[in-house]
């Protein structure tokens, strides 16, 4: 138990864990409150405060080597709530306070409010809704209790649903219509799994369940309907229908955040399920499924990328794809290549996130520029605006896969381990993925560097273009991230201390 | 007690049967009223099993609100003829939905018959903290204290919420008034009706509350009865229905949250850490919080009923 | 006197419970809205005043009893509140609905 | 067989209920019912558990209480946000279906592979 109890016990520092979330949250109440000019002012002035407090959440975990924790009100699991940060939670929390800002600075263009002008229905919609994306994401990666994650589900899923359908265009209207079906059926099913943990084991905690839960029929349906649940928020193969329509439709700045950060999200929390809470399972069999699942995933999503008509839907689908690579990581947890594995999961989730959201800007520029996004209209587009390709090619080498990117790094990780698994099959799948992602770039690419230099309805702004290429150039210095940051990664993974031990 | 069985078991099939109508059921207006149905029903299941808090919130905001909400849709989507020329899933889809289904409730079912008969609980630990709050009702407690968390995020997410819904409103309505201009003349029998019951329910509304810090009730119950009676009134055409971008309304709207949120950082000041009550202070804190939450709980429920704004803002 | 009571409770619920179950089968049975209506009025009124009558020697305090019979008055405010605006309804539409 | 295992079964039987009709119905409103059914399911789940904790003199667990509590404000939210698109999508395209050809493109472009 004295275990149990050092991993509850607040730590020092700690209480800058529900400031991370509240401090987005307040910002969506008085931005909705003041409205107008004002809430873009609250939305772009606190994002600088909220990554102050993800940096220093993320030094005091590596400092001190150990998980942060803060109990709510004094009131200690089971009875009360506690927030937790790791490593995988303090990195996840770094990127999403960075993302957000550059989706926010990049949407100034279009939904800011001038002085003395009444307020309008998108700037404010989008200013309070991106701050909170901002507060449910924090929620997600710091929530230790699987309750309290579902209220962050939830916040998840109001936060995102009416960014689809912005332009109120009927094929959006569906899109949401779609999205916030899938999102519920997940939230529900995470719930009823939630209820059987509860009922057998008589707490939420996650630190807790970790160490009573055994391997009894509750535990296996709770855990088959908590993963089912998630898996359909996180749009995995077959359950990701839904994704293309909704993020590709989006206003460019909400489909970055979308597609970058918050199907991550989800998958965050699956991580979270099979590896915290549920570590005394017998993995093998479900993890080959999730891993086969996304193996499908890499393929036809990437196969559908490849037939895309428009450059945002292409986008869209080799989030699909890219969303496969994630799972990969589960077949491959246990053993001595386990840290290589989770590294490598949890690379690909980074580097996709910076690599979509550039990719994504970049083509809203596009679509701006040209006033359509049609791949077969792209001719000559490069030449007219360099800076804007360049981000989105340099996000491309990420999703294909090839050196220097994050996503490189990645996927070698991924490979290595599993090769030293003896699991050739997910080594065969992610070269396949790559070279479809190499097929489905060059197609977007290859016209719009070549031929006559396009003709622009308007030429896009440096700032814009200048966010774009500093998410791009984020997934690029992954790349050379140093071995101490996948120590960091490894800080409170639970396989890893009971390697240790 | 075999008599109590006999009932119980006659309840249960009266529950399943009415779901099973909201399902099949060949017209969506017929359904959406036996969801109502429904909804009352399932509060008298949650009476048999002691859990009066709950049975509150699911008949007045379960069936009650929820069922307005649903039974205006159904009327607007029904006036428009929708219902027809719907294309229906093929047969093999639905016996592999069925199957899926039957599987589904089956193995639940299975897992719910084999949970032990006295299961694990915090009952006892949130009775021993119970006198530190103040409060008489242990599930108060839970939302206010123990898991106060929880309470003021889902709070974060009503707010969520209207600005989802305001969201769909077309672009020249934006911060105008929610429902369509009607000229028709007010009902007269609905305006009495509203003009006596409105102050009763008033009553009844914030008793629910204030009894709720030390018997069943509380907030969410009384915030949705205050709910019910706001909706009446503007039914009744005896008020209107409120500018979205009046001030008072927003302020309304986020009451609740920040006064909680506020009194949730001060607790770092006042009582050593975030969502802390100082000992001895708890239940005026708690009381004080909770009459805030109530009303903006009231003017939530309703804005969500009546909608995205549907006329032009008034200057 | 507690038997006498016990005996009024049932008698009273009892007859209660007959209105209610005459006024469903007339909801179930009558042929248009009117006369349906006319029925669920019966189980209104007569029956669910019926059953407040036989709780209210079992009632534990006067409040609890106070609280019984507006309940009873509430239905009865929206009863008749709900069979006008239906009545209406049916008269604008004409009796086919 | 308890009143307390019987709500269990009902919930076990609303939340299958629920999803034939979510994945069967194409209309949106129909879904959005059986997904209240669903979740009433959910949380008669809850309920069960609740009162098997019955302790410490009172009749049900309070915790799995008020997570009911807030499990059915967030249902009635969602439930809004979903009548509200749906009555929206129906005033933009005069019907109010999720056929998944009202996906991914605007009008004149048909590669919508799904």
């Amino acid at each position: 138990m004295s275990e149990g109890a050092s991993a509850i016990a607040a730590t020092a520092g700690g209480s800058l864990l529900p400031l991370a979330i509240l401090v987005p949250a307040a910002g969506v109440l008085v931005s909705f409150l003041l409205g107008g000019r004002r809430a873009e002012r609250i939305a772009l002035g606190l994002m600088p405060v909220h990554f102050g407090v993800a940096a220093a959440i993320a030094s005091l975990v590596w400092r001190s080597g150990e998980p942060l924790v803060y109990v709510l009100g004094g009131y200690f699991p089971p009875l009360g709530i506690a927030l937790r940060a790791d490593g995988f939670s303090a990195v996840m929390l770094v990127t999403a306070s960075l993302i957000i800002p550059a989706a926010g600075l990049y949407a100034r263009a279009n939904f800011s409010t001038p002085r003395g002008a009444a307020e309008r229905r998108g700037p404010l919609v989008v200013w309070t809704l991106l701050q909170a994306v901002q507060a449910a994401l924090s929620l997600v990666f710091l929530g230790g209790d699987l309750f309290n994650l579902y209220v962050a589900l939830e916040l998840l899923t109001f936060a995102a649903v009416p960014l689809v359908c912005l332009d109120g265009r009927p094929e959006t209207l569906a899109a949401a219509l779609r999205y916030l079906m899938f999102a519920l059926f997940g939230a529900l099913f995470y719930l009823l799994g939630a209820a059987l943990l509860f009922g057998a084991y008589g707490t939420l905690d996650i630190v807790l369940l970790s160490q009573r839960i055994r391997a009894e029929p509750a535990v296996w349906l709770a855990a088959g309907l908590m993963t089912a649940g998630l898996l359909a928020k996180t749009a995995l193969f077959p359950l990701h229908l839904w994704l293309p329509p909704a993020h590709a439709n989006a206003p460019a700045a909400a489909s970055a955040v979308l597609s970058g950060l918050v199907v991550k999200g989800s998958f965050f929390l699956i991580v979270r399920l099979w590896f915290n809470v549920l570590p005394a399972l017998p993995t093998a069999v479900p993890a080959a499924v999730l891993a086969a699942l996304g193996s499908a995933a890499i393929l036809a999503g990437s196969a559908l990328a490849l037939r895309q008509e428009r450059l945002k839907l292409m986008i869209a689908y080799s989030t699909v794809a890219q969303i496969g690579y994630l799972f990969l990581m589960f077949p491959l947890a246990s053993g001595p290549w386990a840290a290589e594995a989770f590294s490598g999961g949890v690379m690909q989730a980074l580097s996709h996130a910076f690599a979509k959201a550039a990719m994504f800007l970049s083509a809203g520029l596009i679509a701006e520029s040209l006033g359509h996004d049609q791949i077969a209209g792209l001719g000559g587009a490069g030449r007219a605006m360099p800076v804007t390709f360049l981000a989105l090619g340099l996000g491309g080498l990420s999703l294909m896969g090839l050196p220097p990117s994050g996503g490189f790094a990645a996927k070698w990780l991924l490979m290595k381990a599993s090769i030293e698994a003896g699991q050739w099959l997910w080594a065969v799948v992610m070269l396949a993925g790559g070279l479809l992602a190499g097929g489905y770039l060059y197609r977007a690419l290859a016209p719009a560097l070549s031929g006559q230099r396009a003709q622009l309805k308007s030429t896009p702004r440096r700032s814009r273009e200048g966010v774009a290429l500093a998410l791009a150039l984020a997934a690029v210095l992954l790349a050379f991230a140093p071995p101490a940051f996948f120590a960091f990664l490894q800080i409170g993974r639970p396989a890893a201390s009971v390697a240790l031990r | 007690m075999s008599v109590l069985l006999a009932l119980d078991v006659g309840l249960a099939l009266l529950v399943f049967a009415v779901a099973a109508w909201t399902v099949f059921a060949p017209g969506a207006f017929a359904a959406t009223v036996g969801y109502v149905v429904y909804g009352l029903l399932l509060s008298l299941v949650w009476i048999r099993l002691f859990a009066v808090d709950v049975a509150l919130t699911e008949a007045a905001i379960g069936s009650g609100v929820t069922g307005v909400l649903l039974i205006g849709a159904a009327a607007r989507l029904r006036r428009a003829g929708t219902t027809t020329a719907e294309e229906t899933p093929s047969g093999s889809t639905r016996l592999f939905a069925a199957c899926l289904c039957l599987l589904v409730s089956a193995a639940l079912a299975g897992v719910v018959l084999l949970l032990p008969d006295q299961g694990p609980t915090l009952a006892p630990q949130a009775m021993e903290r119970l006198p530190e709050t103040g409060l008489g009702n242990p599930v108060t407690a839970v939302l206010i204290a123990y898991r106060s968390f929880d309470t003021v995020l889902e709070k974060v997410v009503l707010v969520l919420a209207v600005v989802g819904v305001w969201s769909l409103a077309a672009d020249r309505y934006w911060g105008g008034a929610p429902g369509e201009a009607r000229a028709e003349r007010p009902e007269p029998t609905l305006a009495f009706f509203a003009q006596v019951l409105a102050p009763v329910g008033i009553l009844v509304g914030v008793h629910v509350f204030w009894v709720g810090a030390d018997e069943p009730g509380g907030a969410f119950q009384g915030g949705a009865i205050l709910a019910a009676m706001w909706m009446i009134l503007m039914m009744a055409r005896l008020t209107e229905a409120p500018q979205s971008n009046a001030f008072w309304l927003r302020l309304a709207l986020i009451a609740g949250p920040v006064v909680f949120l506020a009194a949730g950082v001060a607790g770092v000041a006042v009582a050593g850490g975030f969502f802390a009550y100082p000992s001895g202070l708890a239940k005026p804190i708690i009381l004080f919080i909770e009459t805030f939450m109530t009303f903006t709980i009231a003017v939530t429920l309703a804005m969500l009923v009546a909608g995205p704004p549907r006329r032009e803002p008034r200057q | 006197m507690s038997l006498i009571l016990d005996l009024f409770s049932v008698a009273a619920i009892g007859a209660g419970v007959f209105f209610f179950l005459a006024g469903t089968v007339g909801l179930l049975r009558f042929p248009d809205p009117l006369s349906r209506l006319h029925a669920l009025t019966k189980a209104d009124n007569l029956g669910l005043g019926l059953v407040v009558l036989g709780l209210l020697p079992r009632a534990e305090s006067l409040l609890a009893a106070l609280m019984l019979v507006a309940v009873w008055a509430l239905v009865q405010l929206a009863g008749a509140t709900a069979s006008q605006l239906i009545g209406r309804a049916v008269r604008r539409k004409g009796p086919a609905a | 067989m308890t009143s307390a295992t019987l709500a269990g079964l009902i919930g076990a039987a609303l939340v299958g209920l629920g999803l034939y009709g979510v994945i069967v119905d194409p209309q949106p409103l129909r879904k959005i019912l059986a997904f209240n059914l669903i979740g009433s399911g959910v949380f008669l789940v809850f309920g069960i558990v609740a009162r098997k904790g019955a302790a410490a003199g009172l009749q049900s667990d309070p915790v799995p209480q008020a997570m009911v509590i807030t499990g059915i404000v967030v249902a009635f939210a969602a439930s809004a946000l979903a009548i509200a698109l749906t009555l929206r999508l129906f005033e933009e395209a005069g019907r109010a279906t999720l056929r998944s050809d009202a996906g991914a493109n605007p009008p004149g472009d048909g590669a919508d592979l799904e």
